[in-house]
């Protein structure tokens, strides 16, 4: 088994008492699409926070390829390749969707000359299906639009780990399969690797290759789709008999 | 990096040549005065913009570095008579580093708790400068600045150079790569952080330079009023910047600093009855505030622009 | 003998010029500016007492021929408006500019006006940094002088001489307390005070300064109660007042009080805060009563033709335009330079005093010349002359919760 | 030390006075009201309009100015903040523009000179052994009693429930049906009306000028920065704990820095826990 690409050792953060993430330790193997699946509420989000550095964590330790990254601020992260995406996708005010792409590219030190740069987002905005519409402003897209143009803009860092955050919520069912049809192309082709936070079960079955499934801010189960359904806290806690069958 | 287009070259440079010839017309120090006073507001409220316009990030305390670069400049000549020249280049150090100080600890707050933040600093430093008597003056402050060397008009040119040069240079930033950042951070910063962004570097040299270019304005203020006073650490000063920042319209640096100009203008021809001043004032920012953040300059010159073209 | 005949030519011909030079600018008006804050009591009183004495010289046949007209800029509160202000009076080009009210604004008005070599009488502004500039640069800023109301130097004599002479002599009030805004007028007026009185064997048993804008004087004055002071010294400018007077007088503060006071000078401060000024003592420069022949008719004639009582800078702008008058004829020329060695060389008795100055263009003060005055609120809200003794017009009062047996 | 005791009571029941309509305002309708210095000196002028041109005794001046001032209250928040209510800042200018109006309009009609208005209660009052303006015990009582009646008002009356439910969340009281913009009305008069009668009563202690409402928004400012926007529990403790502390250092250090005490805090505050002590 390569060495994993990411390791999360005894991560946890209270929030006043309450236990957002309580002594959880993953690791995501180098290449995979791996899941976090969970009710709202059990730490999904905060876990996913304190992978990328929006909160500091009470305790453990994150790896990244073997380099210590906890509490590391998100932009050396994001050079360092981990690179998230957000639940709400907000479109940059004031800025063209080309721009938007270009954004990691234009800091100071990115060390990208800028034709490299413009070439690398024509390509991605292709990839994502945006081409057409690079120099309308970003507030003019749709929805659907707003979540490829995040993640061609995740991709322009050339990401060797990518987070993201409930991609398909507020998606129509055409355009999830887009953006799941997307996210395996973007594996294969990108050699990246995937980390997903959804509960959008349908398409989350199809996409990912292990789950790791948290309820109260625990990991009661992990392992391929199948295994874990029939796991029974799962069952009990999240999915009930129904929800699954159809 | 986009470079200023034609026609906005053309105007501002057929602008310059117009303020250029004032001097060759009249040699009147009062005219000098008020176009220097007016091109130096144009520097503050050009230097607001490229932090609060760029960003959203709106600071209600912009007197602070205009008034620590005037007594930067004044304690180096008054006290240890060090020409006035390099106290404009001193100026804007001091009241960059007070810029990057005062940021480190308030830009991480939120729209009006930045606000509040600034102009209590700004309130602070002008009661400081109060109490602090022995050094600054006080209620007095420092006078009996040198002059430069040369004439009232020699004086304004420098000045005008300076000021010219200084908006350029900020509209320059906001049009490069940087000032499309800062517009990206005042937008959402999560999302710029996660593009590998160090949004708080970006803040806080951005007001750094705000700060510094202040202090500039500052200093040359001085070297013309040959004083330097507490009302320029005074909040109505921040206030005022603040208004012609918003009449100008946020964002565009050269919005800004042309409304500074004509408001300043304006200000001083309201001279004769100059109890209404104030009121007039707050008349324009109870109408402006309810214009979007575009203001009037802005938008009119884009509207001229497409009548001309 | 051939010296002496050429030197007398020289002078005949001199003269010869100089009124010829007169004579022919008679159509154009003398311009006097007049630089003050014309929002405040203090600026409409300086400029109504200068037209006065203009009205006065006009009524006579003008300035050698020529009729004077004022030339008012508002100096605002702040001093781009107060350089604003001289700047356009020189743009105007007058022949001399009269007024002042603050001393950080006139400080920043002084090098504009030597540059455009513009003569300047100040009437409002106490600070000694005004006229040290003419001592420090006497070329340059020799167009300045002080005509009212007297230089901090003087003023800080003046408070040592009540204390020593007044407070202590007459009233054997031997603990004085002194309590100052932190401002730097006051520490420049009061610490030269203390040790005239301390020289004397006066004792100060507390001294405080406090920020102008504190709202509430109950702590400080509980605490020079508890200090055993028997007379008070407050030092008043940008403190309100009303607001520290009232407390004084609602908390029955048992001490008596009397100092420097510039809100309490206000013709109307008795009346407006219902008569807690009683008994409070405070250093003023004009008044009722006969300083010179012409005080009292001076005093009538404001008080009928402007229906209140001057503030103090109005006998200065009245001085101010007369001084600046003679001393024109005086050189038989306009041209800055010449009115200034006139000017130099002043005895004018004015509605004030006798008007001469120093090397520093500063006002001279002193018996027979110009003198402070101590001034207290009395029943009725009358101002009577307590100090110095030559001039009183009446016995010193104590504060009503005080009266001594 | 009773000295400190009450002193130290009669300014933090000023800042109370002010700061609780302030951070009402704040926390029911989210709007940092910079027109809050304006309402104290239009009260105070109003009730110099009472007394001095119609001779109304003090007392009833006090209830006039007040009720001038709710009126006021209102009518800025129909025409001044509803209108831009989507935009925090230009709500934040538009009430400091009302502000810069107010004050240059009474600059205008009243002229610089330093006015007066008469005490309600007249005469020092000697407490504990010290001696004290009767005024400052009235203030002392009013605030409490006014403060008291309010939290009543919020947590017993129908109206006053409905601007609580209003502070907990803006959406979900007008799902349940209240008018929150009557709300928002009620609330501005409300917090005019306090600032109306904080001048009315250390008005005729203090001076009254055009500039005057200046340094208590400032203090105001600092008292609901430091306990908490939106808190009325928070800002009573702040209160008190400006209060005191300007008091203290007044007595042991010196009045010089008594005032930058409270600027201090204010920056100290925003900067570490901007939601204040106890504050949303």
């Amino acid at each position: 088994m390569t060495d994993p690409i990411l390791r999360a050792v005894g991560l946890t953060r209270a929030f006043g008492g309450i236990k957002a993430v309580s002594d959880v330790s993953i690791a995501v193997r180098t290449g995979s699409i791996t899941g976090i699946l969970g009710p709202n509420g059990a730490g999904k989000t905060t876990f996913f926070n304190l992978l990328t550095g929006f909160t500091k964590t009470g305790a453990g330790e994150v790896y990244l390829q073997q380099e210590r990254i906890t509490n590391l601020p998100p932009h050396l992260l994001a050079r360092r390749g981990l690179v998230r995406t957000f639940q709400l996708a907000k479109p940059l005010a004031g800025l063209t969707v080309e721009e938007t792409v270009l954004l990691p590219a234009l800091r100071v030190g990115a060390g990208q000359d800028r034709r490299q740069a413009r070439e690398r987002a024509a390509y991605l905005l292709d990839r994502v299906g945006l081409a057409a519409k690079a120099e309308a402003t970003s507030e003019s897209l749709t929805y659907g639009d707003l979540r490829r143009l995040e993640i061609a803009r995740a991709l322009m860092l050339r990401p060797k780990l990518l987070l993201l955050d409930e991609p398909f919520a507020g998606l129509g069912a055409g355009e999830i399969e887009t953006v799941s049809q997307l996210i395996h192309e973007i594996r294969d082709r990108e050699e990246v690797t995937v980390l997903i936070i959804e509960h959008k079960l349908r398409e989350f079955f199809k996409l990912v290759e292990t789950v790791i499934v948290m309820v109260a801010g625990e990991v009661v189960a992990e392992g391929t789709p199948a295994e874990v359904v029939k796991h029974p806290k799962v069952l009990s806690a999240y999915l009930g008999e129904r929800a699954y069958e159809h | 990096m986009r470079f200023f287009n034609r026609t906005d070259s053309v105007v501002s440079l057929a602008a310059l040549a117009l303020l250029a010839a004032v001097p060759l017309l009249t040699s009147d120090n009062y005219v000098l005065g008020i176009l220097i006073t007016a091109i130096c507001y144009a520097i503050w409220a050009g230097s607001w913009d490229l932090l609060s316009g760029l960003t959203g990030r709106e600071n209600f305390g912009h007197s602070l570095f205009i008034g620590a670069g005037a007594y930067a400049a004044a304690y180096l000549n008054t006290a240890y008579g060090i020409d006035l020249g390099w106290g404009i280049v001193v100026a804007p150090l001091v009241s960059g580093t007070l810029g990057a100080l005062i940021g480190l600890p308030t830009l991480r707050l939120q729209g009006p708790y930045f606000a509040l933040a600034t102009l209590v600093a700004s309130a602070i430093a002008h009661t400081l400068c109060l109490l602090l008597w022995r050094v600054t003056g006080g209620e007095e402050g420092l006078s009996g600045i040198l002059p430069m060397a040369g004439s009232q008009s020699d004086y304004y040119y420098l000045v005008l150079t300076i000021g010219f040069v200084s908006i350029a240079a900020m509209k320059l930033f906001a049009l490069s790569d940087a000032g499309l950042v800062l517009r990206a951070i005042g937008s959402d910063e999560a999302i710029c952080r996660a593009a590998a962004i160090d949004v708080d570097a970006y803040k806080i040299t951005t007001f750094a330079f705000s700060a510094a270019f202040a202090g500039l304005g500052g200093a040359l203020f001085a070297g013309y009023q040959l004083t330097a006073a507490p009302d320029l650490l005074s909040s109505g000063l921040s206030i005022t910047i603040v208004v012609m920042a918003y009449v100008g319209g946020m964002g565009t640096i050269y919005g800004p600093a042309v409304a500074a100009l004509f408001l300043a203008l304006i200000v001083e021809y309201l001279r004769g009855f100059g109890e209404y001043r104030l009121l007039v004032y707050g008349l324009i920012l109870l109408v402006v505030v309810r214009l979007t953040r575009h203001g009037f300059v802005d938008p009119f010159w884009r509207w001229l622009k497409g009548r001309l073209a | 003998m051939q010296k002496t005949r050429i030197k007398l030519a020289i002078g005949v011909f001199a003269a010869l010029s100089s009124s010829v030079a007169l004579a022919q600018t008679s159509d154009k008006p003398v311009k006097i500016g007049i630089a003050t804050a014309i929002q405040l009591d203090r600026g409409k009183d300086t400029v109504s007492a200068a037209q006065m004495a203009a009205d006065e010289i006009n009524a006579a046949g003008g300035l050698a021929g020529r009729k004077i007209e004022l030339v008012v800029a508002d100096e605002g509160k702040t001093t781009n408006e107060g350089v604003g202000a001289i700047n356009k009076l020189i743009s105007e080009k007058v022949d001399v500019v009269v007024g002042g009210y603050n001393s950080g604004i006139t400080l920043a008005q002084l090098p504009h006006l030597s540059r455009a070599k513009t003569i300047y009488l100040g009437v409002g502004a106490s600070a000694p940094a005004i006229q040290d500039m003419v001592e420090k640069n006497y070329a340059a800023y020799k167009y300045i002088f002080r005509v009212n109301p007297l230089s901090s130097i003087d003023i800080s004599k003046s408070i040592g001489d009540f204390i020593v002479g007044k407070v202590y002599g007459e009233r054997g009030f031997k603990k004085v307390a002194i309590v100052a805004e932190n401002a730097k007028w006051a520490r420049d007026m009061i610490e030269p005070a203390a040790e005239i009185a301390k020289a004397a064997g006066v004792e100060i048993v507390f001294e405080e300064y406090f920020d102008p804008a504190t709202p509430d004087f109950a702590p400080l004055f509980s605490k020079v109660a508890k200090s055993g002071a028997q007379y008070m010294i407050p030092m008043l400018a940008a403190t309100p007042s009303d607001l520290f007077v009232k407390q004084w007088y609602d908390m029955a503060v048992p001490v008596e009080m009397g100092g420097v006071d510039t809100g309490s000078l206000d013709a109307d401060f008795f009346q407006r805060i219902g008569g807690k000024s009683l008994s409070e003592t405070a250093i003023n420069y004009i008044t009722r009563a006969p300083l010179t022949a012409k005080t009292i008719p001076w005093w009538d004639e404001f008080v009928s033709r402007f229906g209140r009582e001057p503030q103090f800078t109005a006998p200065g702008a009245y001085d101010a335009v007369h001084v600046y008058a003679d001393a024109v004829k005086r050189a038989g020329s306009f041209a800055s330079d010449a009115v200034v060695s006139a000017l130099e060389n002043t005895r004018h008795t004015g509605v004030r005093g006798t008007i001469t100055f120093d090397k520093r263009h500063d006002l001279v003060a002193g018996p027979g010349l110009v003198n402070a005055l101590w001034i207290q609120w009395q029943e009725g809200g009358r101002r009577v002359v307590i100090w110095p003794k030559d001039l009183a017009t009446g016995p010193m009062i104590s504060a009503p919760w005080l009266k001594k047996p | 030390m009773a000295e400190i005791l009450l002193y130290g009571a009669a300014s933090s029941a000023s800042y109370a006075l002010m700061a609780v309509g302030f951070t009402l305002v704040f926390g029911v309708a989210r709007v940092l009201n910079l027109a809050h210095g304006a309402f104290y000196a239009c009260g105070a002028y109003a009730m110099y309009g009472f007394c001095a041109a119609f001779g109304a005794a003090p007392a009833i001046a006090v209830l006039a100015a007040i009720a001038v001032l709710a009126a006021v209250g209102a009518i800025v928040n129909r025409f001044f903040v509803e209108p831009l209510r989507a935009r925090p800042m230009a709500v934040l200018m538009s009430t400091l523009a009302l502000s810069i109006v107010a004050e240059q309009t009474l600059l205008i009609t009243f002229g610089s000179q330093s006015r007066n208005i008469p005490l309600i209660l007249d005469g020092p009052v000697s407490l504990l052994g010290v001696r004290i303006g009767a005024q400052g015990l009235l203030l002392i009582a009013v605030a409490i009693v006014v403060i008291g009646a309010l939290w009543l008002f919020l947590h017993k009356a129908k109206l006053g429930k409905a601007i609580y439910a209003t502070s907990q969340d803006p959406v979900g009281a007008q799902l349940v049906g209240i008018r929150t913009s009557t709300v928002f009305a009620v609330v501005f008069a409300v917090s005019a009306a306090m600032a109306a009668l904080s001048a009315a009563i250390v008005g005729p202690m203090q001076t009254v000028s055009p500039e005057m409402g200046l340094m208590p928004m400032i203090k105001a400012f600092s008292v609901v920065i430091v306990g908490g926007l939106g808190s009325i529990g928070g800002s009573i403790a702040a209160a008190l704990l400006l209060g005191y502390s300007e008091t203290i250092v007044s007595y042991l250090v010196s009045t010089e820095w008594a005032q930058i005490v409270s600027l201090v805090a204010v920056f100290v505050t925003l900067v570490v826990r901007p939601s204040g002590l106890f504050g949303k």
